[in-house]
């Protein structure tokens, strides 16, 4: 009974001509959504940054926040780099409040999170 | 059909994952009708979705048979959530989540619940039971305050 | 703490006009959660506040000391709420609004609640109270049905 | 403990030239909104046509529904037009549903609506 939560990855170039991968998550982030986001991680490849898509989401609670930081434990251990964007107000003072903001830059959309990359 | 105060709605949840999402809608409509703004809203909606998930799983361990009661009191200018369960309550208050360890692997990911909870609304109380009537958490958000 | 079976949800309302957008908000939750598209929600929010208001006003006489229950029962394919007052019930079923005679005022331009009731959900059914109970409708949306 | 209704009276003119009186509607249209819904209609003065905004309402009860019947007795005894705009779908379907659209064009926005005066 709860929304089931989806990841799909983009491979795009930042106007730096960097290459970027989006993760766009849809659904829920909860308890229940392990395998879909730590497995999205899995299949990030190369060095480069990575932007973590939230425009589709409307409900995180604490369990889901807690697999971002997994996303953050894994990218802090190779260096790379990791932003999000499409949050709500609420959640960015929600991921501000736990410290994610220091680990991960957080944007109002897509075109704000890429250029600052 | 039970005789209740003036101003309390109660709601009982069954011990599921998931089901927090109603007592959140319950809330917000409740917060709406007092008048609270849309961003105070969201604050109750996310520290009553970390009270149902705490009672549904460390108070009622998933026990659907379980349910978890959730007692809206509204007065002129505050509301009062209590969410209850069948457990003993806490052990003792978490310390602050630390993100620098969490990231390091030095801390559990987890554990950032009650910290929500009580960093987004005016006061966080957790009771622990006495007379087999249930742990409860009880949260407030007044209608003066500003949303930190 | 009483214990209920998995997939049920309580909820109790103070007799005020008001409150039903409580119970809107519940049934939104609930039904959300089941998956229902958005403009069966509607339809089941609008179904829900009349049920409520009647519950209200005419069972329980605004009587603040009483309350409304509603009972929300999901099952995999609908779900059923049940809105409980402490009334007698509906002595009979009103006829159809004629807008006609509303418009030219040979009808009361009241009187629209149980049909829209009827009208948007897929059942509703009126019982009167037999044991002390209380009166109460209910409600049955199922989720393969196509909105009407 | 409900959100209070609230009217304003706006007088416009029709592409065709026609002057039109909007009565403009927020808050919920409720058992409480007597005095603001039908003391709004009492303002209406002339004979020209009367528009109903509904954007700015997002709650209406059958209680509602019978102040705005009751504008629609009013307009009927004159034999004045009216027509309702910014509805939202279920409420355009509800309208429907007891007869109101018979007695009132409903039109998804302003423009539309005055357009088909
Ligand atoms: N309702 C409760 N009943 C029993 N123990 C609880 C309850 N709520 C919280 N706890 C305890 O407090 C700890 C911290 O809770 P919290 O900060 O919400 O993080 P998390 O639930 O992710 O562990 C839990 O792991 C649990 O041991
Ligand atoms: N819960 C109830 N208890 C007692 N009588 C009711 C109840 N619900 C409806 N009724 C009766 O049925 C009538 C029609 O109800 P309804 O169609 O909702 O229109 P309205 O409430 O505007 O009169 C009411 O006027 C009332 O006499």
């Amino acid at each position: 009974m709860q929304t089931e939560t989806k990841a799909t990855i983009d491979h795009i170039s930042a106007p730096g001509g960097q290459s970027v991968t989006v993760l766009r998550f849809s659904g829920d982030i909860s308890s229940s959504s392990k395998e879909p986001v730590l497995g999205a991680w899995q299949n990030v490849n190369g060095g480069g940054p990575v932007l973590l898509d939230f425009c589709k989401v409307d409900y995180i609670n604490s369990s889901g926040i807690a697999l971002i930081i997994q996303m953050l434990m894994e990218a802090d251990k190779t260096g790379r780099k990791v932003a999000a964007f499409g949050l709500t107000p609420h959640f960015q003072k929600v991921f501000t409040m736990v410290g994610i903001a220091k680990y991960a830059g957080l944007y109002k959309d897509e075109p704000t999170a890429l250029a600052a990359l | 059909m039970i005789v209740t105060a003036g101003t309390t709605v109660e709601v009982r949840l069954p011990s599921r994952l998931g089901f927090e999402k109603v007592a959140m809608g319950t809330a917000a409509s409740v917060a709406a009708l007092m008048g609270f703004p849309s961003e105070r809203i969201e604050d109750l909606k996310t520290a009553v979705a970390e009270a149902c998930i705490n009672a549904i799983e460390h108070g009622n361990h998933l026990n659907e048979q379980l349910s978890v009661g959730v007692i809206l009191s509204a007065t002129s200018d505050e509301l009062e959530v209590k969410v209850i369960d069948n457990g003993s309550g806490i052990a003792k208050q978490p310390s602050k989540p630390d993100i620098d360890r969490k990231v390091h692997g030095e801390e559990d990911p987890r554990g950032m619940g009650m910290f929500l909870m009580q960093a987004l609304v005016d006061e966080a109380e957790w009771v622990k039971d006495s007379k087999g009537k249930g742990s409860y958490v009880r949260l407030v958000i007044r209608l003066d305050k500003e949303s930190d």
